[in-house]
């Protein structure tokens, strides 16, 4: 963990309680936003996204599996993280650590709940065969708030995965590579992220307000407006004013992320 | 021992799996002190969940890459016994004891005077000994008590509970069928004296009002569930 | 470890060699003894047992597995424990380390060696499908003598364990839940554990005689009286005489062991 | 962002899989300095190659047992992304990329003046976000340019080209299809002033003939490629 | 290089499976020395056992966690070599080879001079290269062989062998098929001067005569192998 | 690792510059070989192998295993090496690391690019069952080279190893221990390894050469001249002429090596 000096701690935190940024943005504004899919040929879907400096490239890739015993009938989503030591001089190599994890199920959580993927079309045999789709989030350069910057990549290698035809011949599963198809796609969701500072909420925090921030709060939110994940980090507490405004401000700001995708 | 049953309003709301109102929360009994080699220890039973905290510390720290100059750090972990689920869970962390483990300490941090003891650690260890809905916020609950229990100063107690919905209904404190055939869950974790929230997820689909409906009412949970915190530290200590 | 203080050491000697103990207890007796059954629902059979502060609870869960090569017409029983870092100021957690280890076996090997279980009787298509038993000891207060303790509540937890009954039609097999039984249990054994201090054997020695023991015995005897296991621990040797009459003793306490038993 | 195809003398050749020439080089482009947070780095595509390159240091070495009290060591990982080849790779390292990541580390270590950094470490991560045939040599050449894109003082680059035999035939820089059917596959890495061999590898069945012409190819494709390295640095720093 | 068999008295007995009277051993042969890096070495034949034992030490430690002021602590590894048994085992430690570690160390720490290397670390390292029935006695006993080789300062020699019960008869030294069909085995250690027991264990069903018959068999055993283990640091040494 | 002490590595290139090594060797001498095979009765093949005080256990295994899903005709062979923390004082226990892992690689690609076993002759059913050879590699003591002596001993270990003769009954696969058959062996490779001291590469270096040399090369040639493996290593360039002239030394000392063979 990086030991903030207690004089940058100052600047910025003097700075957003006049309600401004070091970057000049003002306190509800995302940095500049790129997204490009198809980025990875081998990949059935991607994308590389750049929230600011921060990069990530997402892959997905199907394959055939089991279900889970409780859910017979529909098909998985695994969504997998690796805060790469390529990203960041703190990050290092091994196995995923806690904020790896959490990044990993926040993001999947944001998927899942949303249904955004129809996961019963996944189904091949129920109980026997289903598809499973694997999200690598593979983390280049970590310039922060990696959870907006995840989801937004995410989605988008999700509405461009292209992945064989399945049919079933009498007992047999005939795996077409010739021909793809997309996944089944119902209502996306994307997240903002917000970090406390001073008396203030912003919107997507830089590593340096990161390093600072007294809470954070991530917010997932359905094209139609559903609340479909939330998460709270930081070790000081929230009012419950500060999180409903949080809240309104995602329905306004997702609906901006939106027009980023493919 | 204690036992109490918040008592539900009831008036004329659907009926639950179990037949709760939608703001009854399920019998809890909360006791202090319960081990004999840890600093602060607490057993929670909170419907079918069976829970056990341990508290060590504050001690000193030696692993360099955690320890502050100005205070001392949190170290939580969050375990499920092998036999506390329907299927035999294997032993040792996975991901979602990961996530648990490090929310936990983030919702616990907020309440304890870690200033006091610089280049320390604080030990939390919470024992599901079964599971049946809810047991994130069970654990927070006693590890609270037990935090109190250990003498660690603190700020104000924090105390957790989840609301969610279920068949279109916002309702208090899912039981484990809820939780699986539900729309949402919504745990949170507040300081009951200011009733600011240390801890906030929300999981499934809800309207802004709905997820605004389910905080109020996890607060209002929270709020009684405080009340049987301070009796389980009443019955240990005296008043 | 912890270091002893030398003063400490030498107080609790010497009540030994004077035939006393520090809680008041005589060299040959347990510390009080407590044991209930059923205490975890979940569990197919489960036992908190408390033997002084020591508190360990076991629970039982079984599941249909393939059986040893070797052994194709017996079914399996798993012993597991995990010296958890709640239990004592010195545990770590982590991968169990050669004491969790040495402890499970131990207890594995005094209720296989027992043959307790009939096994023969958790086969259920020989050489294909058995029966498996796990046994997970859940260690939360570390007191000393875990070995005694963790017998008692592994043979209690056994004994009253409901496993579904199982029936093969045809090729098929059927497990009902609704309908529970009995494991298949012959004799029982439980476990007597002696420390050498001075130029004693004392009984169920308290964690602070374990710190300063210089030799361990642990004798695991069936209600019938036969030795199942023995496990000699520590770093002095011990003689043929002390072995003998740590031999005797156990035929006698695990009589008043057997009592707490459902 | 700079792209060069190095145009093969096609001599009535035969034709290869993808109709290149017996000495051809496929399409590669390199930029440098393409990460922000890492000291330097650098963005490779060869062919199908995607590779991604972050160096840190030289900083302070906290491992004592890598320590060196003359000099700077370094610290090498070579990861291949989960999507970069056509089954899903397990996340983590298999034996393949701690070999890769061992002899990478040999290839760079005689062009870096490490005696300049006493106890130091310099760390490099190699990312190949896609995989076709050639990976290994195209994170060595990727690497070289991100150190100098980080300013790590250097005595030569090093530049990284595999030749091999294919139909019985010597070739340079064989393609992913090309090395699952060949008969052999020889990576070499150079320091391009001195022409001296830095890495050296050889797979599969050779005369020494047929491998003496196997490194004279390699040596030639590796003085190709040096040129795009420089350009990318250019590009980036001037001249 | 030497070989010696106990003569079994043979009044009668029973015949086992390898045609042994009740109180034989299987052929036995200890060599002393045989690895140039040790410190210490020793390899041993015994029936169809055979185990190498490296010693290391004694040794600075630098494990803080281990380190004992007033004393040296030991460090052993048991490991079976993957193609030593029938099956192959996969490399690494097992919950087995983790318990058998944890009593050799404790078998042999009686006859050490700890206490003449304060802050050191004496490593045993035992290899089983085949196993036959016995490997933890034999590893024991080929360990003390090696220990002296090292010319570590010990109180006595530490001797290993088991006992056990074969078609309701009390045998010395269980062959695989012994052990493995037999209805218990002891495995004893002692040091044979004093006759004091360091390593005790019980596996199978016996009663209390049984077992003391089994005891005095052991170390009986134990004695004759004695024998071995001093020719054969004559063999080494000399007189 | 070990530092060498400024004076030794000076004299032991001293004395290389003169053409002269401290054991009294020429530059290209191999030092004492032995091997003997058939040492571990419960392995399928094995060998000692010495090379100087270089001392490696090799046993071979085999057993049924599914072949790889891209080489569905072809048995599978896995060559694992441990470097024993019993063979030097600078081993330690635990996971093969980079050391251990480039061994058994490169032993690995030497044995499988000289295409010395017919993998087609370990196929049992097409894409479905094979034969995998495991060669497990046991290093006892380290005087350096490993490479060289490990890859006499796998290949001694193979040219003897004796597999079950398996028959296909219809569908059954029948595996007869009692009869056993050779591995279907055809060219046989082996390997040299060089080290650059000074100005001059020598052959077969011990382990106080290794620890000062400043480049490496291993080169695995077969019976019939072929190159088959070849692995440099080390912090120093060399030249093409280097290379060549030990590509060339090879050739006459593999074939010396060869009379080890059985």
């Amino acid at each position: 963990m990086n030991i903030v000096p207690e004089i940058t701690r100052k600047s910025i935190t003097d700075l957003i309680n006049n309600q401004e940024r070091a970057d000049g943005r003002s306190l509800n504004d995302y940095r500049e936003i790129s997204l490009e899919t198809d980025v990875i040929s081998k990949a059935e879907g991607s994308a590389r996204v750049k929230i600011g400096n921060t990069q990530i490239v997402v892959g997905t890739k199907s394959q055939l599996g089991d279900p889970f015993p409780d859910t017979p009938k529909v098909g998985v989503i695994i969504t997998n993280s690796e805060l790469l030591p390529m990203a960041a001089p703190e990050f290092e190599s091994g196995p995923p650590d806690e904020h790896s994890v959490e990044l990993s199920r926040v993001v999947d959580r944001c998927i899942r709940e949303s249904r955004m993927v129809d996961l019963e079309k996944l189904c091949i045999i129920e109980g026997k065969k289903v598809r499973m789709v694997f999200i690598d989030l593979h983390i280049l350069d970590y310039d922060g708030n990696l959870f907006d910057a995840a989801v937004l990549g995410a989605v988008a290698a999700l509405l461009t995965t292209k992945i064989p035809k399945i049919t079933l011949e009498g007992s047999e599963i005939v795996i077409d590579a010739e021909n793809k198809e997309s996944l089944p796609i119902r209502d996306k969701a994307l997240m903002c992220t917000f970090a406390k500072i001073g008396d203030n909420m912003i919107l997507d925090p830089s590593i340096d307000e990161e390093e600072i921030l007294s809470a954070r709060l991530s917010i997932g939110m359905t094209e139609s407006g559903k609340i479909c994940a939330m998460q709270k980090g930081g070790a000081t507490p929230l009012t419950k004013e500060e999180i409903m405004s949080a809240v309104k401000l995602t329905e306004e700001k997702t609906k901006v992320l939106m027009e980023y995708l493919p | 021992m204690i036992i109490i049953l918040t008592e539900g309003t009831n008036l004329g709301t659907k009926s639950r799996d179990d037949g709760r109102a939608f703001d009854e929360l399920r019998p809890l009994t909360i006791e202090a002190g319960v081990l004999e080699r840890a600093d602060g220890s607490a057993y929670l039973e909170f419907g079918g969940n069976k829970v056990l905290v341990a508290v060590y510390g504050p001690k000193e720290s030696f692993i360099r890459r955690f320890q502050r100059p100005d205070r001392a750090y949190i170290r939580c972990r969050y375990n499920m016994a092998p036999f506390s689920v329907d299927d035999r869970k294997r032993p040792g962390p996975d991901r979602r004891s990961v996530e648990i483990s490090k929310i936990t300490a983030e919702a616990l941090q907020p309440a304890i005077l870690l200033e006091k003891y610089p280049r320390s650690v604080i030990e939390i260890f919470i024992e599901v000994l079964e599971a049946e809905g809810g047991t994130r916020c069970a654990g927070i609950t006693a590890a609270s008590v037990a935090l109190a229990d250990a003498g660690i100063p603190m700020r104000d107690m924090v105390v957790a509970c989840a609301s969610g919905k279920v068949n279109d209904e916002v309702v208090l404190d899912l039981s484990e069928v809820e939780d699986k055939d539900g729309q949402a869950d919504v745990p949170v974790a507040i300081m009951p004296r200011s009733g600011k929230i240390t801890l906030l997820q929300s999981d499934g689909s809800l309207t802004p009002e709905e997820f605004e409906k389910a905080v109020d009412l996890a607060v209002e949970g929270c709020q009684s569930i405080s009340k049987v915190q301070k009796e389980a530290l009443k019955n240990r200590y005296g008043e």
